[in-house]
């Protein structure tokens, strides 16, 4: 390595109680480098991003920047320093302007005598937004009702606006729309031209390797190997990654729709703002894939399929009951299930128990005369997804913020495919998890199939779709472009073609 | 990290001295329980009502035991109401018994609650103020049961209520204002100096001294042929009240006459017709206190009325002499009831009330004594009330030797 | 042995201010406190603080707030106490409980489906249901009948008390709307994406509230003899304050427990009876009681902080 | 709908959010003055008339200051329920100053302006230091203060006095002009303070959202304290412009001094949803101002106050949340 050095972290150590997140990590990036890293939620990757953008402190260790000494207190000195970054943790204060979001903490040569000048914020807003081709975003509109991706490029720019010597990314490429993605991919090579470094963070393997240069992966808390992005493959880094060899795929392996004549359920005509005319039938023992893009539609109608968003015309059918759906508690009853996109901010209670989550969609099972929810059954059910979906946890009263992004999935999914219900609605059941989830949350899929359970699966990762679907319908502004039959045939160029 | 330090040893700091002033007070009040105790053992040891009286008797022959009486304050920060707190503690200094006073806080509820705690603090008595003439019955009876003579001051039931009362055992009677009596005052006073329309600012409507007050001017004022056009009702808070009677005097100008049922009320509603030269109209008030009567001396007022809220002496009298054994009858055999007058005063004696109401006590520490005995009768009392006037009282303080003869003519002549 | 000892004082330790506060008083009081008379001048005191509470920490646990529950206790009793004057003591126990529970939907109706913060309603109901009292009593007493008054005696009043304490319980431990409740206090969103009725059990809960002050009405119009246009004043922030002292959260949610509002209650029962007692003077006695309120909560949170967290993450 | 398209809306928006919002501003004036003119009529005149005006805003200049404090209070999240009972003591404070001390009217604006200061920065730094949730702690120390004024008012009422009364000095502060002077540069000075400067920012970034503000690198507590530090100033000011309005003050037990802030709460609130429209600091003083009205022209038009009039203010706050929910979908809280 004779390119300079940008950044070095040495021996880094971070405890949380007994659990050792961070077991002597070693990093360095060179100048114009991209590293991507990478790993199973829970391995540590997290920790070390926020140890260096300094939203954790550490608990032993050293870093260098530019061969000083780096002790960052907050995101912001991290910013100052030449480190900025887009985490997770962070994020923006909704109360404010886009504007003063993207200078929150540095307004300093904005101030005379502790007076803001409002207007030269603003006008400095606008241009770092421009120079970074991101000229849409209005910089006096309010946070809060910007998108999920608006947000992240807002977030993004913050990042740029310290020119910084290395940019920290951390699962952002999902939040965005494939035209914002060009244009980061883009902002990515021309700072390696300038001689940045970039350390990048994505659970999509394939777009890791085809932008970085070396990919480090990590596992429990170590630094497992380090490999160059042009000779290694995405097989050999899951393989690193989970530690063990997946064998080959784990996918549906029957390249054949399979699914009964019966109609579990119809969708007839329906429209809302974000999508029109949407009609289908799911079957018996079916999967059906519902892909597109993040803002064609299809989360909004997985929400309406569950009735949790108003429809304005049409219906959701159960023809062989007859009835139409109009409640989410209807729904329920009526043997459906649903995993909403947002685990954390719309299907579970983080700061409440296991046992009161997966109470929470089975209210009706465990409910006795009078209203009595009983405890027994109520420890008892969530014991059993805890033992099906082999939770690792201390007990049914752990609390969920204790548990890793992958476990919480499993509750998340576990507490309805142990009541086993008919239909299961599923969006982006496998967002953010690791491999080992992953996998095993299609295992689970494909066993819920077999028992002739129905399952739409909406997601916007084409290999999921592919590989599980029977059926597979493509949305792209709001409507249905193209309904596919499962074959050896698809490939996601096919599909990518179609969506956009 | 330091200053992190400094703030929390600050504020344990802070925390400290909070709960030193606690325990030392609860450590000086706690020191009165034990005393107190004594008493009280005497009490309960005696046991049952009938043998209660001999008890009392026999602590009255040992009279160096002291009994502790339960007064309640309905809440604290009220002029009215804690200027006869005052004048209930320089009785019972008068008198050589042991003060016990409850703040409710302006609550209904908590004025049943604190009789509960009073009772099971162990007082021999309780003097009682009554915010609302339910309480009255609910009171009698949880006294009876606890087997402790009880006395009403201040405010004035209804005759059904009280009839209700005066058979109890425990009773010992009542010293009040009767509140509609003070507003018919004003009411006669202003329809006499020929007015003839009002407005009233009051206190709040669930307050029945207020509304009392304002219905008996309305009373007399329209029986004599006047007419009030309007009550202000709210906060008794000065700010509100100055509002209130600003907006009133807006709505109308036409009075001749404003009647602002107590001394906040009176001091807002001077600074409102401060504001309202074109109002042309008299102020009448009742509360004879500190601001009120500065506003007699300079004029805006032209007559004020109150009693000085001296019930609370006679009702502490009374209850004494019931727990001495010797309980005050009225005529036809039931407990006392008293009515103290309510004095209209006018401004040339102002500075001899200041001096002798207010900074001193109106009565004498003798006289509150001579109150109390085995041969009061109804009659000293009566005696008493109907020499409540300026001018009596004043010659008494003169006698005292509390006033000068050239004060007194002075003020006379003014 | 060392881990018992943890576990067993984050047993006890809800209970420690109340424990802190009945052994502070028990030696400032001398034997004043555990008379049967004194006991019993407790559970009067903590007798309404409960039942309000058994009914608002519905509300509490759901993360909004309920200001209009001493006027709507007013009300409830005043309207209940004119009826009685013609249709006697039936009328009055419906007509006070009929007033509390459509005071208490209308409440739930103007927050889940116009959307106005609970703060904004109940603040405008405690001024506006005061006022509406005013108007009818005219600002004076009304007398009701013995039998009325008679229902606050200890032996009517204890019994009903505990069998609607304990039905609350069960209702807030142990069915959908207790449950459904904290997971709206916790997240809403889950709760809509749950398929939880959000609007329905926002009104559920201000439904109960409402009812509970109506059961508290009928104690109080017993307690003070009659109606009195002032009973129920600043009941609201007694019932908070036993709750938010007992340690349910401001925000709601999973940590709302039905005993923690129970414990606040004694404490500020135990407290201010203490106080009084212990012939305090007045001006003192509130300061007193302020300052042990804050201590005793803030040596909660930072024992809880400081040792007990501490020592149960170190035992994983 | 397509990104672009969306991404075009939402420009358009941008751009145009100026425009949108002068026209809901103009609309709402134009709602509040067409109101204004109808009770005006209704009151036969008598209610939009020079004097009764200047007497309206004259008498809401304490509850606007009230209401602009709770704006830098209240917005950071701490709803401190103690407030009446600072100002109760502040108040008194200002008036011994004044009138014992012989300082007069900087006694009484200094002293009122410190004290409300430092039991404002007070609560705070306890609040933040003891972890004690705010709605507990402002009801614990309202007890302690309240028990503190109290003890000052036995101690007056012993010596047969009072607690400190100005008099017929000092009164200047509280009639019109000074104090509408006042209140206009107050709120300037709450206009510039929240939107042109560093507190103000900060003030708005942890009062959204304390974690991510935080971590960009807002000092929290730093900015709690400056946020009660300035609240306090207002407090200050409208308990200074109280006792020179009122004369004196009386501290009150019981928890009564919460029932003090009840109204400028109303219109707290009040101004909260006005401040879609408005920006927050003139929504407070405008709200302080339509509260103030209601009374008067209820008044004026006869309506029994103490009763009716109370229940129609509580319904004009109601109804006014639910008008501006109405306007706007998104729920705030």
């Amino acid at each position: 390595m004779d390119k300079k050095i940008i950044f070095r972290a040495e021996n880094m150590k971070k405890y949380f109680g007994a659990t050792h997140a961070n077991d002597n990590v070693s990093i360095a990036l060179p100048k114009g480098h991209i590293r991507g890293l990478i790993g199973e939620n829970g391995s540590g990757k997290s920790t070390l991003i926020s140890m260096i953008a300094g939203i954790r402190e550490k608990d032993s260790g050293t870093m260098y920047l530019n061969g000083k000494s780096y002790e960052p207190k907050n995101s912001l000195d991290a910013g100052k320093n030449g480190i900025g970054t887009v985490v997770q943790e962070l994020g923006l204060v909704d109360g404010l302007p886009v504007g003063m979001n993207l200078f929150l903490g540095r307004t300093e040569k904005f101030e005379k005598m502790r007076i803001l000048d409002i207007n030269a914020l603003y006008k400095k807003a606008e241009a770092v937004f421009k120079e970074w081709g991101f000229s849409d975003i209005s910089v006096k509109q309010l946070t809060g009702t910007l998108s999920v991706e608006q947000k992240k490029v807002v977030e993004l720019v913050r990042a740029l606006s310290f020119h910084p010597d290395l940019l920290i990314l951390d699962e952002i490429t999902q939040a965005l729309s494939l035209n914002n993605r060009e244009k980061l991919i883009g902002i990515i090579s021309q700072l390696k031209k300038r001689g940045k470094a970039i350390l990048l963070v994505t659970h999509d393997i394939e777009e890791m390797v085809a932008i970085t240069d070396v990919i480090t992966i990590m596992r429990d808390g170590k630094i497992v190997a380090e490999r160059d992005s042009d000779k290694t493959t995405p097989d050999e880094i899951k393989r690193l990654m989970v530690g063990r060899d997946l064998n080959g795929t784990y996918y549906r392996e029957d390249k054949e729709p399979s699914y009964g004549e019966e109609i579990k359920l119809s969708a007839v005509q329906l429209c809302e703002e974000h999508f029109h005319n949407i009609s289908f039938e799911l079957h018996k023992g079916e999967i059906l894939g519902i892909c597109g893009l993040s803002d064609s539609g299809i989360h909004e109608l997985a929400e309406a399929l569950f009735a949790v968003r108003k429809i304005d015309s049409g219906c959701v059918k159960l023809p062989k009951k007859n009835i139409t759906i109009n409640t989410p508690k209807q729904a329920m009853d009526m043997n459906m299930g649903y995993v909403p996109k947002d685990r954390d901010k719309q299907a579970l209670m983080v700061n409440d128990s296991i046992e009161n989550n997966v109470s929470l969609a089975a209210v009706e099972l465990v409910k006795e005369h009078f209203g009595f929810l009983s405890p027994g059954k109520r420890s008892e059910l969530s014991g059993k997804v805890i033992e099906r979906l082999m939770i690792k946890t201390k007990g049914p009263n752990q609390i969920i913020s204790g548990l890793s992004g992958g476990n919480r999935q499993k509750v998340n999914l576990g507490r309805w495919i142990v009541q086993n219900k008919d239909i299961l609605i599923l969006d982006c059941p496998t967002r953010g998890v690791d491999i080992g989830v992953k996998s095993y949350i299609y295992e689970m899929m494909i066993d819920s199939k077999k028992r002739g359970i129905s399952i739409v699966l909406i997601s916007d990762e084409l290999p999921e779709i592919i590989g599980m679907c029977d059926r597979l319908m493509i949305m792209k502004d709001g409507e249905v472009v193209k309904t596919l039959e499962r074959s050896t045939g698809l490939t996601e160029e096919a599909i990518i073609e179609v969506m956009i | 990290m330091r200053r992190k330090k400094l703030t929390s040893l600050f504020a344990i700091g802070l925390s400290m001295v909070m709960m030193l002033t606690a325990c030392g007070s609860s450590g000086t009040a706690s020191g009165t329980a034990g005393d107190e105790a004594d008493a009280s053992t005497v009490q309960t040891g005696s046991g049952q009502e009938e043998t209660g009286n001999e008890a009392e008797e026999s602590d009255n022959e040992g009279s160096d035991t002291t009994y502790t009486i339960g007064f309640n304050n309905y809440l604290k920060g009220i002029y009215s109401l804690d200027i006869l707190e005052k004048n209930f503690l320089t009785t019972c200094e008068a008198l050589g018994v042991e003060p016990m006073v409850v703040n409710d806080e302006g609550k209904v509820e908590n004025c049943v609650t604190n009789v509960d705690n009073m009772i099971a603090a162990g007082v021999d008595g309780i003097v009682f103020f009554g915010i609302s003439d339910t309480l009255f019955p609910v009171v009698a009876q949880k006294c009876e049961e606890a087997g402790i003579p009880y006395a009403f001051f201040d405010h004035m039931p209804s005759d059904d209520i009280l009839s209700q009362i005066q058979g109890n055992e425990n009773y010992a009677g009542i010293a009040a204002t009767v509140d509609t009596y003070t507003g018919n005052n004003i009411g006669e006073y202003a329809a006499e100096a020929g007015l003839k329309k009002a407005i009233v600012v009051t206190g709040e409507t669930t307050d029945t001294t207020h509304s009392a007050r304002t219905n008996g001017f309305k009373e007399k004022f329209e029986a004599a042929g006047g007419k009030v056009l309007a009550e202000g009702y709210g906060t008794v808070t000065i700010s509100d009240a100055m509002q209130r009677a600003n907006d009133l005097l807006t709505a109308h100008p036409d009075v001749d006459c404003v009647y602002a049922t107590n001394g906040d009320v009176g001091v807002a509603t001077i600074e409102a017709l401060a504001k309202h030269p074109e109002v042309n109209a008299k102020l009448y008030v009742t509360d004879l206190d500190p601001d009120i009567l500065t506003g007699l001396e300079e004029g805006t007022i032209a007559a004020a009325n109150g009693a000085h809220w001296v019930n609370i002496d006679y009702a502490t009298a009374l209850l004494v002499n019931k727990l001495n054994g010797h309980g005050i009858t009225n005529e036809d055999g039931t407990p006392a009831r008293l009515v103290v007058p309510v004095m209209t005063l006018p401004n040339n004696y102002v500075d001899l009330y200041n001096s002798q109401w207010i900074e001193k006590s109106p009565y004498s520490t003798e006289e509150i004594q001579s109150l109390v005995g085995n041969d009061i009768s109804i009659d000293d009392f009566n005696a008493m009330l109907e020499d409540y006037t300026i001018e009596n009282r004043l010659q008494a303080k003169l006698d005292a030797g509390e006033i000068t003869q050239e004060e007194f003519d002075a003020a006379k002549d003014k | 042995m060392k881990k018992n000892i943890w576990i067993n004082l984050q047993r006890i330790f809800p209970f420690m201010g109340l424990i802190v506060i009945i052994l502070i008083f028990t030696i400032i009081s001398g034997d004043k406190l555990w008379t049967k008379n004194n006991l019993l001048s407790i559970i009067n005191t903590a007798i309404p603080i409960c039942l309000g509470g058994a009914g608002m920490i519905f509300v509490a646990t759901q993360g909004s707030t309920d200001m209009s529950m001493g006027s709507l206790l007013a009300l409830a009793g005043t309207l209940g106490g004119l009826a009685s004057i013609r249709t006697g003591l039936a009328g009055f126990i419906t007509i006070s409980l009929l007033v509390g529970l459509l005071c208490g939907i209308f409440n739930g109706y103007l927050l889940a489906y116009l959307k106005v913060e609970s703060l904004m309603v109940t603040l405008a109901m405690l001024i506006a249901l005061r006022a509406i009292v005013s108007f009818i009593t005219n600002g004076q007493a009304v007398f009701v009948d013995s039998r009325i008054i008679g229902l606050n005696r200890i032996g009517i009043k204890l019994p009903v008390f505990l069998v609607l304490i304990l039905a609350m319980w069960y209702i807030f431990t142990y069915t959908k709307i207790g449950f459904y409740s904290r997971c709206i206090g916790e997240n809403q969103e889950v709760g809509r994406f749950s398929g939880i009725n959000i609007r329905k059990y926002k009104i559920l809960a201000f439904t109960l509230s409402g009812l509970m002050a109506g059961f508290v009405s009928i104690f109080t119009v017993g307690k003070i003899g009659g109606v009195s246009p002032n009973m129920g004043n600043f009941f609201e922030l007694q019932v908070m304050t036993a709750m938010f002292v007992g340690g349910v959260p401001v925000t709601g949610g999973s940590e709302s427990k039905y005993y923690k509002m129970i414990t606040g209650a004694l404490m500020l029962a135990f407290l201010q009876n203490g106080l009084t007692i212990s012939l305090v003077s007045a001006e003192i006695a509130e300061l007193i009681q302020g300052v042990i309120l804050l201590v005793v909560v803030f040596l909660e949170i930072f024992v809880r902080n400081r040792f007990i967290q501490g020592e149960l993450a170190k035992e994983v | 709908m397509s990104n672009r398209r969306k991404n075009h809306i939402l420009t358009a928006l941008g751009k145009g959010q100026a425009q949108v919002l002068l026209k809901q501003r103009i609309t709402t004036v134009i709602l509040l003055v067409a109101i204004y003119i109808i009770m005006n009529v209704i009151s036969q005149g008598r209610f939009i008339t020079k004097s009764n005006m200047l007497a309206v805003l004259s008498n809401s200049v304490v509850n606007a200051f009230v209401v602009l404090g709770f704006c830098f209070i209240f917005s950071m999240g701490i709803i401190d329920l103690s407030i009446g009972a600072i100002m109760i003591l502040a108040g008194n404070i200002g008036g011994i100053l004044a009138v014992n001390i012989g300082l007069g009217y900087a006694g009484l604006i200094i002293g009122c302006i410190a004290s409300a200061v430092v039991l404002e920065v007070l609560n705070l730094k306890l609040v933040l230091v003891t972890k004690i949730p705010a709605w507990i702690f402002g009801l614990g120390i309202a007890m302690v203060y309240e028990a503190i004024g109290s003890i000052y008012n036995v101690s007056q009422i012993a010596k047969g006095l009072q607690v400190v009364s100005l008099q017929n000095s000092y009164r200047g502060l509280g009639e019109a002009p000074a104090n509408i002077i006042v209140l206009f540069i107050g709120i300037i000075a709450a206009y510039l303070i929240f939107n042109h400067s560093k507190v103000g920012l900060g003030l708005r970034a942890v009062g959204s959202n304390k974690e991510v503000a935080g971590m960009m690198g807002i000092n929290i507590s730093g900015s709690i304290i400056q946020a009660g530090l300035v609240g306090g100033i207002f407090l200050g000011v409208a308990s200074a412009v109280n006792q020179s309005y009122a004369g004196r003050v009386v501290p009150t037990t019981g928890l009564n001094s919460i029932a003090t802030i009840f109204i400028p709460l109303a219109a707290y609130l009040l101004a909260i949803t006005l401040s879609k429209v408005f920006n927050l600091t003139i929504a407070a003083a405008i709200s302080s101002f339509i509260i103030t009205s209601i009374f008067n022209v209820l008044t004026i038009m006869g309506v029994p106050s103490g009763t009716w009039q109370k229940v129609i203010m509580g319904a004009s706050v109601v109804i006014c949340g639910i008008l501006s929910k109405r306007s706007e979908k998104g729920v705030v809280k």
